[in-house]
């Protein structure tokens, strides 16, 4: 189970259409920025079932549009999926 | 030049000296004040002046500050600056959020007024321009939410004119109705009764002195149908007479609804005209 | 000089101490009367005067407006109402009758501030003082005429007059006025002597000017019993006007104090053991001159 | 504000890397308030104040309700409230909460004119049940009496009904719904021989045409009006009528507004009738299979005392009689209100009249019916309400989607509570009457008592008289709100409880009918509130409460939708809940106190024990034993009761509460209701609840599992399966304004406060919002009183004065002839200006219409 965070800087005026590219890769959600070029985009796997956060990290460099990846944050537990669904309350 | 004559140049120098340095130190004094009155000229937002208040900078002029105007307020809702208030030292105010102007029908206020610097041409409360009343957040006037609140609307003296409720689906809920409150600026006298009455910890409805708070329209720009309204008819020749290709059963209304398929009749098996049914016979099925 | 330690204590000897302070009480009883005629509604609810010394309604007829501040009013651009017209009518018909500074030492709350630090400056015997001129206060009050003509912020000589905002603070809430009020004290005790009414405050100048031809006036008619102690010189807040009425009868002066600097505050006639001063009208003296027992005694004296 | 602990750690990341980047996002927010939320335990509760029954949830930290929000899955308020429900936290935490027992007291002995002084929960029962005991023995069953609410959970009803009918042996026991829900029982009663009504708030999106009869829906039922509002904006042809006598809130949406003079929707709804049989656009088929036609009594007087000149003057004083007509004579009887004669007696003009008649005659058109106290509070109440039943049953628009007769309530458990357990005087619960013997005996066996222990309504239990305990035949026993007014006064009752509303502020005529029985030294007056109400403060013994959420409870809204909650919080000092006082002083009386010996003797094992004993100990209420009360997350609950007395109680008195109605053999069926548990995991159920499913339109085919196949509708309250069109006249009001008293009274409540405002007065912003009652009046009559907007006025009535400001610019616009004035407000008590005339079958009193004079004050 890993979680990260990162900031993905684009060509200013390509920040739509590459969050969009972005996701259509699995796991990863884009929150904002894309109007200034500054993708703030979290990064998840489940598990086994999907290829670990490292590689997508690794494939989002080479999407079109991307200038550069900054890794900010990243949690990576021992949880199973059961516990993290759980109500933090 | 005798001594005397030296004397009394000195005494002449010494008044002349002595003139020039009160002079000047009175024009330091002068200078000094009106810069302290340019400062002290302006006002924090929420403080507003009592009805008829002449705009500002002639208020200031105009009012001597007696405080007749506080004394005679029946809600004691006035206050006079003072010194280190951020308001004119002596002048007259209200908050609205602690204590509105309750829009007294004699007006007493402007009656106690010697000075015209509450005009005493006001005569109708309703017609006072105090400030004006402005929905300053959406996101926390629970009425965007669809709460049933209201009570700015409730409290308006300028029933349904100053403050009035535009209703609205609520996509969110899906069955209940927004009912959103909309100030007018044409009718809102700013007595700040809805400030005070917002049930927030912080009013999300507030007054503001007009200056601040009202827009403009361009001078160049008139609202269409208001022309037209004023004028009683179109300002330039009407409209011809449209006519439409449209099948049976569709109207076009232009001005109104549009496209108006109108319904079908109710179906029968049965054609309108009694003679298909009677030359079809029954028999030719065979 | 005179001796500030003993001053006053010959003429509580000869008058006793309350015709010694007569005046001055009469005095302290007018300027704490005026501000609990204007107390005694918001403190007991007993409406008398509203409003403040700048305009004021009494028994909600009476109508007062100070007419220095109204001028300044009018000088913005405003138009007066007709109350306010009446009421500066008023106001001036009583200056020119009893001496505009009057208002001064009989109406003035700023007079007991004053008052307290020049007393203040005898006991502790400060003497400094700065050389400020007697006319500065004209030229203030000019200054405070010109700022409405010329600054934006309307009456602005009201948005640090310590006359108005000292009986306001009374009236209506203090705030931060007694900053002011302390100025003024500390200005008088440590800067100048009556620095501020008699040198600075252009209300006192105004009035200074209405009451220039008033009736009412201290005389020195009794001044031949003058002993020469100098006393009423220590006291007067205007001490200048006092030598020619005093000292003026062999040059054919009139003993009568003609001077409109003179605040008709009577603190001569009280300090004064001979009771060489007295309250009377302009022209009062003759009178008194021929009074045969005067001149007799004038004789004897001689 | 719910997150998984994965989208919290996500939130987070999102949040490192934004502020990293310089960008902010919405989303940030909601994580920090997340965070700030922390620790907050949320559940569900009925909302506290009106009939609506908005569902709320309520955040409690640290034992304190710290935050509150609408339930956003609610079906009936989708998470919405009104300004009262957005401050509902607060009522619990008004300042002067009582805390303790308060007893009037001199020399530390009881005294009527002593100052209240604090003492224990012992010494007022103890001083209470001896007064009690005293005066039942002396004044027989009426010499005590209760005074309940429709602010009642279930319950505590429950209890109070059996405390009284079955424990004291007295049915004088009366709910505050009789100031405001009685009429409506009387007319459904007559109409359907079955209470409340049959629609539910989904007529709200299912009709085309809404009435408002005496409703004013815009501030007493805000959420129920934003749905109604929203069905005028976005459905087609929606229009939406307003009836009332002045204009109010409701009118911003009319598209047909009408003012009618006081009393005359009597003239109204019967010319609609009229013009429905004229037009002959009437539902044959519907009234021949389902409808019988009656008439009723008339001239029957204004419930007032009987030496009282009108009540002298009029032919039938309090008959309620109807007898079977035909239908012609039905149709000649309102073929008399023509709109000629409607719109001369109402002041309406003819068009608006038609307009109204027209969409009930549209047979295309479905029209919802809505009123509230306009019609209930109305000396022809019971009446009116079923001359607009009429009017739906000739069209037979009635218990189907949007076609709805629907009495609102202005209580958050009138239904629930007043009418379902059975706390009127003539009832007993799931619409049992103590009139029928077999009712009573049927109530006695599910109650484990001596038959013949509730006292019949005459006193005759299988034709004997039934015996009191001073050995006297018992009489005629029952008495509704009104006459215990009246009763104190006269000292035939000298004992009174006042639980759960405030009865001194909103009874009428306060000076003549209420305070002298109360503060006459015979008499001995417990009131129990939150807080010190002018009830409290005019009582002898004042018991401080714990309210609403401080305890379980459950309340039943308008639409017949029963809604639990569980406590979730405790009430402050020594407070306990109405539940628990009416149990514990049961504890205080014994048996053979209020019982006479040939009665116990009939059940030997009883003699010696107390109330409590034989009513709560009885093997049925005390089944359940304690246990925890927790939710589906796993939180815990307190509960206070079941911890003094050792079982469930609220779990056991509802169990035995469905006795009555949801078991096998019950005397009337349609009242069924799930089990216990079921309601506190479901956001409210609409009964009759039968295997689990909810009845959304009672008496219609396929929605109502009683009505039988084929049947498509079966009124199946009355044994013929057929409702009631009842004819009743028009019949002028008790007081008209004359050449004196020259205006009409009209009160009501506002928006921002709830009925007497013990609550909302004390939530600073809404006191602030609204501070003080006005009297609404036009501009012209005020200026012809030398009155304008602001200026202090003096309101005169035969019976008292008040004096409050002059409103002519407020949200209630009124005629030249009529004033409004609220009766929120504790400083103005507009009932010292009201008269007690009731509406004689209903005795329900008409706050709506009495006779003023206005000065300058």
């Amino acid at each position: 189970m890993n979680i990260c965070s990162l900031v993905v800087h684009t060509q200013p005026e390509k920040g739509a259409i590459v969050s969009q590219r972005l996701e259509k890769f699995t796991g990863v959600e884009v929150h904002g920025g894309t109007d200034v070029g500054k993708l703030i985009v979290t990064i998840e796997d489940e598990g086994e079932e999907i290829s670990p956060v490292s590689d997508t990290m690794n494939a989002l460099r080479d999407v079109e549009g991307v200038v550069s990846t900054v890794l900010i944050y990243h949690y990576g537990g021992e949880e199973s999926m059961e516990e993290m669904k759980r109500e933090v309350n | 030049m005798s001594d005397t004559d030296k004397k009394h140049e000195m005494n002449r120098r010494q008044f002349l000296g002595n003139m020039l340095k009160t002079a000047c130190g009175v024009g330091l004094v002068g200078v000094g004040l009106g810069i302290y009155s340019n400062r002290a000229s302006s006002m924090p937002a929420h403080y507003i002046r009592p009805p008829g208040a002449l705009p500002e900078e002639d208020f200031l002029g105009a009012c001597i500050r007696c405080g007749l105007c506080v004394r005679d307020c029946p809600y004691d809702i006035l206050f006079l600056g003072e010194v280190g208030d951020d308001v004119a030292t002596g002048t007259p105010y209200f908050v609205a959020r602690s204590g509105p102007c309750e829009m007294c029908e004699d007006i007493p206020c402007i009656v106690a007024c010697p000075t015209n610097a509450l005009d005493h041409g006001l005569t109708d409360i309703e017609e006072s321009r105090m400030g004006l009343a402005v929905v300053v957040d959406q996101e926390t006037c629970i009425a965007f939410h669809g709460l049933r609140c209201e009570v700015c609307f409730n409290v308006c003296p300028i029933r349904g004119r100053a403050i009035s409720l535009n209703m609205q689906h609520n996509v969110r809920s899906g069955k209940h109705a927004l009912f959103i409150p909309v100030v007018h600026s044409d009718a809102c006298t700013g007595c700040g009764l809805c400030e005070r009455a917002c049930i927030l910890e912080e009013a999300a409805i507030k007054v503001f002195p007009t200056d601040l708070a009202k827009g403009e329209l361009g001078k160049h720009y008139r609202l269409g149908w208001k022309e037209k309204e004023k004028a009683g008819g179109a300002l330039v020749t009407p409209d011809v007479e449209h006519k439409y290709n449209l099948p049976e059963g569709v109207r076009y209304d232009l001005q109104g609804e549009g496209l108006i398929i109108e319904g079908k009749p109710e179906e029968t098996p049965f054609s309108s005209n009694p003679l298909d049914s009677l030359n079809s016979s029954f028999m030719d099925n065979k | 000089m005179v001796d500030l330690t003993t001053l006053g204590d010959d003429a509580i000897a000869a008058k006793g101490w309350i015709k010694a302070h007569k005046w001055l009480i009469l005095r302290r009883l007018s300027q704490l009367g005026i501000l609990a005629l204007f107390l005694a509604g918001p403190v007991f609810g007993v409406w008398i005067a509203k409003g403040n010394l700048a305009s004021s309604l009494t028994l909600d007829i009476l109508p007062l407006t100070d007419p220095h501040v109204l001028l300044q009013a009018v000088l913005s651009g405003v138009v007066p109402e007709t109350t306010a017209i009446i009421g500066v009518v008023l106001v001036l018909l009583f200056y020119f009758v009893v001496g505009g500074r009057v208002y001064c030492s009989w109406v003035c709350p700023v007079n007991m501030i004053t008052d307290l630090a020049s007393w203040l400056r005898r006991k502790l015997g400060i003497r400094t003082t700065s050389q400020i001129s007697r006319n500065a206060r004209y030229w203030m009050l000019a200054l405070t005429l010109i700022l409405p003509l010329v600054v934006s912020g309307g009456i602005v000589w009201e948005l640090i007059n310590p006359v108005s905002m000292m009986f306001r603070g009374i009236v209506f809430g203090m705030g931060a006025t007694w900053v002011v009020i302390l100025a003024v004290f500390l200005f008088d005790l440590l800067v100048a002597k009556e620095g501020w009414c008699g040198r600075l405050c252009p209300v006192g100048a105004f009035y200074n000017l209405i009451g220039s031809r008033s009736l009412l006036r201290v005389n020195a008619s009794n001044r031949a019993e003058c002993n020469d102690c100098m006393e009423c010189f220590v006291v007067c807040p205007e001490p200048q006007v006092i030598r020619p009425a005093l000292k003026g009868g062999s040059k054919g002066i009139s003993p009568v104090i003609l001077s409109s600097d003179c605040t008709n505050c009577g603190r001569c006639i009280d300090i004064c053991a001979k009771d060489v001063f007295s309250y009377g009208g302009r022209t009062v003296s003759e009178t008194i001159r021929s009074n045969p027992e005067v001149i007799k005694k004038q004789e004897v004296h001689i | 504000m719910k997150l998984t602990r994965r989208e919290f750690i996500k939130s987070n990341a999102v949040a490192a890397a934004a502020s990293v980047a310089g960008v902010t996002l919405p989303t940030i927010t909601t994580a920090a308030a997340a965070e700030g939320d922390d620790g907050i335990r949320w559940d569900k509760a009925a909302c506290r104040y009106c009939g609506t029954g908005c569902s709320v949830l309520m955040g409690v930290r640290d034992g304190k309700v710290v935050a509150s929000q609408g339930d956003p899955d609610a079906p009936v308020n989708k998470g919405l409230q009104c300004i009262k429900g957005y401050f509902l936290p607060k009522i619990l935490y008004g300042a002067d909460r009582l805390t303790q027992p308060m007893l009037r007291k001199t020399n530390g002995k009881y005294d009527k004119n002593g100052k209240f002084e604090a003492v224990s929960w012992d010494e007022a029962f103890k001083t209470m049940a001896e007064k009690w005991v005293a005066a039942r023995k002396a004044k027989g069953a009426k010499g005590v009496g209760m005074f309940g609410s429709g602010q009642w959970t279930v319950w505590e009803g429950y209890a109070a009904a059996k405390l009284m009918k079955a424990g004291f042996r007295s049915n004088s026991l009366d709910p505050n719904a009789r100031h405001c829900m009685a009429s409506a029982v009387g007319a459904f009663m007559r109409a359907f021989r079955i209470d409340e009504p049959m629609g539910c708030y989904d007529d709200l999106e299912h009709a085309d045409v809404f009435v408002l009869w005496g409703a004013n829906m815009a501030e007493m039922h805000p959420i129920l009006w934003s749905r109604l509002t929203d069905t005028r904006l976005t459905k087609k042809g929606c229009e939406v009528h307003v009836l009332s006598t002045y204009e109010h809130r409701c009118f911003e949406l009319a598209d047909n507004p009408i003012i009618f003079k006081p009393q005359s929707d009597l003239a109204i709804a019967n010319y609609i009738a009229n013009y429905i049989i004229q037009t002959k656009s009437y539902n044959k088929d519907f009234i021949g299979k389902h409808v019988n036609f009656n008439k009723t009594t008339t001239d029957i007087g204004y419930g007032l005392r009987p030496e009282h000149p009108l009540q002298k003057a009029a032919k039938n004083p309090n008959k309620g009689k109807f007898n079977k007509i035909a239908f012609d004579e039905f149709a000649k009887l309102v073929s008399e209100y023509t709109v000629e004669k409607a719109s001369k007696i109402s002041g309406v003009s003819k068009k608006k009249l038609e307009r109204l008649a027209k969409v009930y005659a549209d047979p295309k058109k479905k029209v919802s019916s809505y009123w509230t106290m306009g019609m209930n509070q109305h000396t022809r109440g019971v009446w009116m309400n079923g001359l607009v039943y009429n009017i739906h049953l000739l069209m037979g628009k009635i218990s189907e989607p949007g076609n709805s007769p629907f009495s609102l309530t202005g209580q958050p458990s009138a239904c629930g509570t007043a009418r379902e357990v059975g706390t009127f005087t003539h009832r007993l619960p799931a619409d049992l009457v103590v009139k029928k013997d077999a009712h009573c005996k049927f109530a006695e066996k599910v109650w484990k008592l001596p038959a013949g222990t509730i006292p019949r309504h005459n006193g005759m239990s299988d034709k004997a008289a039934q015996s009191d305990i001073s050995g006297k035949p018992m009489g005629k026993t029952l008495i509704h709100a009104v006459a215990m007014h009246r009763a104190l006064k006269d000292r035939k009752m000298n004992c009174f409880w006042v639980m759960c509303n405030n009865n001194m502020q909103a009874a009428a005529n306060m000076n003549e009918e209420s305070l002298p029985g109360w503060r006459d030294p015979a008499n001995f007056i417990t009131v129990t509130d939150p807080y010190p109400t002018v009830s409290a403060q005019a009582a002898d013994l004042v018991l401080p409460t714990s309210m609403w959420i401080e305890k379980e409870g459950a309340y039943g809204n308008a639409e017949r939708r029963t809604q639990f909650w569980r406590q979730q919080v405790q009430g402050p000092g020594e407070s306990r809940s109405d539940l628990w006082q009416l149990m514990e002083f049961a504890k205080y009386v014994k048996v053979e106190d209020v019982w006479p010996e040939d009665l116990i003797a009939k059940k030997p094992e009883y003699a010696g024990k107390t109330l409590y004993d034989v009513l709560f100990e009885n093997g049925v209420v005390n089944k359940f034993p304690k246990q925890k009360v927790t939710d589906d997350r796993g939180n815990e609950y307190g509960n206070d009761e079941m911890d003094y007395f050792g079982y469930y109680v609220q779990k056991g008195l509802f169990e035995e509460y469905r006795l009555f109605n949801s078991v096998p053999g019950i005397p009337k069926k349609g009242h069924e209701m799930a089990e216990f548990e079921v309601y506190h995991k479901a956001r409210g159920l609409r009964w009759p609840v039968i295997d689990g499913k909810e009845t959304l339109w009672r008496f219609r085919e396929g929605y109502d599992p009683h009505v039988e196949k084929g049947s498509e509708v079966q009124f199946y309250g009355a044994k013929d399966n057929k409702a009631n069109i009842i004819f009743g006249p028009y019949e002028p009001a008790a007081e008209m304004p004359d050449k004196e008293y020259n205006l009409w009274l009209c009160t009501g409540r506002v928006l921002e406060h709830w009925h007497s405002g013990s609550m909302t007065r004390r939530v600073p912003e809404l006191y602030r919002a609204v501070p003080d009652a006005v009297v609404f009046m036009s501009k012209k009559a005020a200026k012809k009183r030398k009155l304008r907007n602001g200026s202090m006025a003096k309101i005169i009535s035969r019976r008292g004065e008040i004096v409050c400001r002059v409103d002519t610019k407020g949200r209630n616009k009124v005629p030249d002839d009529l004033v409004f004035i609220p009766w929120f407000d504790a400083g103005r008590l507009v009932n010292k200006l009201t008269l007690d005339a009731t509406d004689p079958l209903s005795k329900e009193t008409d706050y709506k219409k009495c006779a003023v004079k206005i000065v300058k004050a």
